[in-house]
């Protein structure tokens, strides 16, 4: 295409592209959000929950649901939610990530209640078609299902009123490391039915039987949404208080954001969802949870170079800041450049989320390939050009180090987002 | 402001006086212009109505649909994106009305004297001395780098006009007439093996004191000017559609060619693919953030992310051509009128891109800048402040 | 393993490891090469031939063969070389490498005459068994091979001779981009036997059809090593001067080895190797030409960064040399160390050749990877650090760009040479 | 000089009076490095013949085939690396006797006062004072990044013993007692959890004159030589067999975990395996130099090349890792005598080797080593010449 015809083409399209500015609200909320953690979640009160029995900031995330929201961003409000898109529940993801806040925000309110959306309880009045009767060849059944559609429907309505002011949280119980699908597995389950327990009469109540590891977010959390595998495939709730559910905390290479083991031993469970509609369930979560984490990781990296500026204007050495030394300038410069770039990658991503645009895998996928790969380095470098202090436990450029390195790993590796756009972008592999 | 059916109506209105069949083209073009329906954005009586940028569309819209004669967007490119913007700015009233039109039609084309052999990345050393004789300036020196001088009839120039204070001090702007005698241009090829660029030899050339572009002293805010133009110019030119850049041709040959893939190669082709991508996204907010009145600082990175990736981008594609990355398709020495990265080999793409990083400032300068202007890190020891451009080490 | 059980082994290992130390006799070799070059190849000089209708300089070719035996190094001194290994080969080609001089030494001394010595004609005392008799399917057959062995060997032990003191210039006609085996192709012929013309007597002579793109060094040769197809795989000696064989000079990246596209059209050639033979030689001389094409690469990168640091010295801008400012510095730096680790791949390749050693064909991949972008980066460097002037023509820094950048192409790319040693040590694809 | 046959027929006739079955571990290494058989390249009298360090090897394995107790080497590296070459220069016959023995057998472990928190890079600018009361110096100040001090009876110190000259000018070395009163070593606890290093606060420590080591005011000049050694024992440390660095596990993994592999991870695997085998290519390189008697100062290179493809590989197993990836060992607080990247966590090693870059010299301050005084480049303008330690800005 010649030169000129690019830039006509440029025109055209501009016209209907998504805006990636950030509206007044986001910023609104960004700002509110900003002034809250900087008062509860400064870096020595992060490090300090690291390293005690709670890594979870309890009281923090039910501030952060009462004052600004942030637990039912993304629920109607109908709901009781704030009714807001994936453009503000990103702007806030960014701020968060900017703390490494230890609270289920990226769990509860955008994974699950992504999950709970897109099965289609509240917002498109039903659970789509009842489960099929499986092969009597399967060895664990999902409890009769017939009627539960409507009984389903109601209680994932009432569960995200009840999650909208932080009164509830959920957890999606999945690896962290789960990649969304098509390139990710089409529904990730480990957990199968058992067969009803002696005694068991409700016949809404399923029994799950299995083990899932390095789940994030569901320490804290009092329901699980857990996918069960079997024909079709099912997606349960289950209380974390029930018999049969134990946890085992993880030693997590972020303790910001702490894993855990979980196992079900004949736990009872709820269907949610079945079928086609437990898998866009669980495929929606997944990406949505990359999409909202590729913000964070903007603002994360956003953080990692405002604090190693700082330091590099005030830090002496030979009688100068290090900061006017040009070899660390050009990579301060370079990786403001990178963060640029990021930042337009995750606004895309959580903008194609927001209007359900047909692009939205590709952008979810670049932004969660590129955005990993900017807060890494751009952590690597706060470390770095900290020096000596950067490496100690007591300065908090770990705690962005240890986040950006396991977020890079979470919901799929840059690697396996780069061969999701394979497939989505056609360029095939050899 | 003007709302976009006042505009529709001026044009149809223009239009309706000036029959785009009948003029010549060069008449309606100025027609057009002494119209205001050029840059509408521009002041009224310099081609504009004053109205939003966004409306410029609108009128253009309205005259390509009438098929009225346009401009020629590849001719002129240094007059319109820099001479333009800083006439705007600092010239005269006399200076506006007399350069603006021609600028914007054509007719006549501009180059930038700027950079010369001793004055590259330190631009504000150069040594072209233009001395007063009361009435006009007299100047000697050397300029290089010089794209569009061959076909221009204005240069935008810098020169020094006071050795005995600090080298930033002692510059003046000027519009050189390129037809003036001791202008002399000549051609400087690049390893590509064409000369898009020129050298221009100025020996006691004389500059009426009335194309003095700005105070005497004041050159290098000027100069500013017209940089920082250069700078949103590249930025906004990048907003092309996927796969529009330099990867265009690279996953056209991933798809065409299956023979030359390699898992190896694939991981590659797929982090540029994302790179250049993720680059344009970043335009088109930086597109939206111009339109929105709040230009951010993020157009410097433009130009460097655009060298950093034709650079990455032309020499994988080498690395996906193998055998044919070997061949070149022409080492004649040429003088194209515009470079194009497309229609040619990989191996020129490859040639080509090393000058992105070098051209219109060095990435290395666009670091300093981020660093020093957007970051606020300090500037580095500078053993030139406070020394008289005369007395610097050289 | 343990850190001292780490050294002891580094020490058991170490006794045993080839020495990669420049000998005397290489220093003496490079320095006296250095210094003819300097006289007869200065940039200048180099670039004007470029642009010249003989972009081979013969002239100084002549002059490295009677002064330096640069023509036959690698050939046994029985048969009027100098009897050099690998070694020094490849210390003149670093030399050579640094002036990016247009002369045929990788084509001819070292590719052609690795050809030949592994035909096993003169050094092992014959081509092997004469090619079997092949089905008569095919549709044309190699001339009548009874008894052409000996005429074979005797012709290419005069070869050799001929080759020792420049008088004879040869090139295997391949493709310039030809990886060695085993990834690379097992036999890369393009040319198939064609039947005897009306009117061949001569038993030993064959004809040959086809053509071959991209040569590298042909242009110069008088006489070409010709793999050709069929069963067995054939390996011809045709002489340039013949009917029926033609050239025609590309516009090449590298002009200072500017390739050329040769056609065979019922060319006349003679037998050299057949079989495994043939199969031993072509992929000999393609592994050595890799190997000896890293060391040249070594050569460019560090005139490359010679020039790039002399240059920072001398050109001031802001009232200082460029080469004071840090951002420039640390790029040099990192230069440097890429060009040590490039030096010690190409000496290890080299040494493994030599000695015949196993691990040779690990070697050889590793340092054409390695060496290739360490060219291909100091050459960029070069041109980037020099600025405007750097991007000139009038500037020598592109002359070793292009270089850099076609020899990373040549005799397969880095990608290609990490594919092999996929194989070669033990990590295998997915 | 001696031939390996005279150096084996001495180990011989030392085993022969000296039963390494019979005598105590201290005893016999004692009596080893009285008879010169410790460092057989030192001088005689101090642990060795003044033989070719190539006849270390000879020396070693004669020991070894007699089972004769060894020393251990892990215990006391700072001691053996870098104190001992630096008392071999520099300190005084007496300091020579009295301390080398100690250091070989390992009797005495000793460790290196010489960073500050306000002078890391900068080194030559560190506060820690010594004032000499005549017959003693009194020291005052802290230092930090300090391993092994919890485990040292002697440190190498680095102090001002005149804040009004010069900054390099005014620096004086000491062996400081870690015993004595006024030195507190403290855990300094690093982001792997664990604390290798100490923080050490001397306070009015006394230091007897005859402890200093080099004249008063040349400590800079004794300091390099420390850092020197500590350079050369990097370089020499990195030569052991293909895939016995930090490629090991990762390569290990690879090859036991197919389920591991994607394409896109296989270029990058292959890409740093193969940059971990040319590095251990130029360390061996160096070895041979070295041993040969014409070190290069490639040596300089070693460090920085080991720091960064230690962290790209471990950033790469990382991604291999994934799940696991996310996962760490133990964040428990703990103080290991010797840092090992094996038998831990992926994440551990990714941790781990962030400090690489940082400890024992940042790589950017050896790449400003490398340009200055191996490319020789210019240094940048310097602020701190010519000007009085307490006159600088801080």
């Amino acid at each position: 295409m010649s030169e000129v015809g690019e830039r006509l083409a440029a025109g055209a399209q501009a016209e209907g592209f998504p805006d990636l500015l950030y509206s007044d609200a986001e910023r609104a909320l960004a700002d509110a959000l900003r002034s809250l953690l900087g008062d509860r979640a400064a870096p020595a009160t992060v490090l300090a929950r690291t390293e005690s029995a709670q890594t979870y900031d309890d009281g923090l995330w039910q501030a952060l649901a009462a004052d600004l929201g942030l637990a039912g961003l993304l629920i109607p409000e109908r709901d009781g939610g704030a009714g807001a898109s994936y453009r503000e529940a990103a702007a806030a993801a960014e701020t968060l990530g900017s703390f490494a806040a230890p609270v289920p925000y990226l769990g509860s309110a955008v994974v699950a209640t992504a999950a709970l959306l897109a099965a289609g309880a509240p917002v498109r009045g039903g659970l789509g078609p009842p489960p099929q009767a499986a092969p009597s060849a399967q060895p664990a059944q999902p409890a009769e299902p017939a009627g539960s559609s409507p009984r389903a429907s109601t209680e994932a309505a009432d569960l995200l009123r009840k999650m909208a002011d932080g009164g509830v949280t959920v957890a999606l119980a999945v690896p962290f490391a789960t990649q969304p699908a098509p390139r990710g597995p089409a529904f990730p389950a480990t957990v199968r039915l058992a067969g009803p327990r002696h005694g068991d009469t409700d016949s809404g109540v399923s029994r799950l039987r299995g083990t899932v590891t390095g789940v994030a977010d569901a320490l804290p959390a009092g329901l699980l949404l857990v996918p069960a595998d079997g024909v079709p495939e099912c997606l349960y709730l289950v209380d974390m208080a029930a018999d049969g559910v134990s946890k085992a905390p993880l030693a997590s290479l972020d303790m910001t954001r702490q894993l855990c083991d979980l196992w079900f031993d004949d736990a009872p469970g709820t269907l949610v969802a079945s079928g086609q509609a437990a898998k866009r369930a669980v495929t929606a979560a997944l990406a949505a949870g990359a999409a909202i984490l590729a913000a964070e990781q903007v603002g994360l990296a956003q953080r990692c170079l405002d604090m190693t500026v700082s330091y590099a204007r005030e830090r002496r050495q030979f009688a100068r800041p290090i900061g006017s030394f040009q070899a660390l300038k050009h990579r301060m410069a370079d990786l403001w450049v990178e963060i640029a770039l990021a930042r337009a990658a995750a606004r895309y991503a959580a903008a194609c989320l927001s209007s359900g645009d047909p692009d939205a895998p590709v952008a979810v996928a670049m932004a969660k390939a590129y955005c990993s790969q900017v807060a890494v380095h751009a952590a690597q470098e706060c470390v770095q050009l900290h020096g000596g202090i950067g490496f100690t436990w007591e300065h908090p450029a770990h705690l962005y180090l240890k986040r950006a390195k396991a977020d890079s790993l979470a919901l799929g590796t840059p690697d396996a987002h780069r061969a999701a756009l394979a497939g989505l972008v056609n360029l095939p592999g050899p | 402001m003007l709302k976009p059916e006042q505009v529709r109506e001026r044009v149809r209105a223009f239009l309706a006086e000036h029959d785009p069949a009948a003029a010549s083209r060069q008449d309606f073009l100025n027609a057009r212009f002494d119209a205001g329906l050029a840059w509408v954005h521009y002041p009224e009586g310099l081609g504009g109505l004053g109205a939003s940028r966004a409306l410029q569309a609108v009128a253009d819209a309205e005259f390509d649909a009438a098929d009225a004669p346009g401009i020629d967007p590849d001719r002129n490119p240094i007059g319109r994106g820099m001479a333009a913007p800083t006439i705007l700015a600092y010239g005269s009233d006399e200076q506006q009305r007399r350069w603006l039109r021609g600028i914007w039609t054509g007719e006549e084309v501009w180059c930038q004297l700027f950079s010369e052999p001793g004055a590259g990345s330190d631009l504000a050393a150069l040594a072209t001395r233009a001395a007063s004789d009361g009435e006009s300036w007299v100047v000697t020196g050397q300029k290089v780098w010089t794209s569009q001088a061959h076909l221009a009839r204005w240069g935008l120039l810098l020169a020094r006009t006071d050795p005995g204070v600090e080298k930033h001090a002692g510059l003046t702007y000027f519009a050189c007439d390129m037809t003036a005698p001791g202008v002399e241009v000549r051609p400087l090829r690049q390893l590509t093996g064409e000369a898009e660029f020129n050298e221009v030899f100025l020996t006691e050339a004389r500059i009426p004191d009335s194309d003095r572009i700005g105070p005497v002293g004041e050159g290098w805010k000027v100069a500013n000017a017209t940089l920082m133009s250069e700078r949103v110019n590249i930025a906004n030119a990048r907003s092309g559609p996927r796969e529009s850049g330099m990867i265009g041709p690279v996953a056209a040959a991933w798809r065409a060619r299956p023979e030359l893939r390699t898992p190896g190669l694939h991981d590659r082709l797929l982090a540029l693919w994302t790179e250049a991508e993720v680059a344009r996204l970043a335009g088109e907010m930086l597109r939206q953030q111009l339109a929105a009145g709040k230009p951010g600082p993020e157009g410097s990175a433009a130009k460097l992310v655009f060298a950093r990736l034709n650079q990455e981008i032309s020499a994988y594609e080498m690395e996906l051509a193998a055998a044919d990355g070997l061949r070149y398709d022409d080492w004649t020495m040429r003088r194209p009128e515009r470079s194009s990265f497309f229609g040619r080999s990989p191996s020129f793409r490859y040639l080509r891109a090393r000058g992105n990083s070098i051209e219109g400032g060095t990435s290395e300068i666009l670091r300093n800048i981020i660093a020093e202007r957007v970051l606020g890190l300090p500037s580095e020891p500078r053993q030139d402040k406070g020394v008289p451009w005369k007395d610097l080490p050289r």
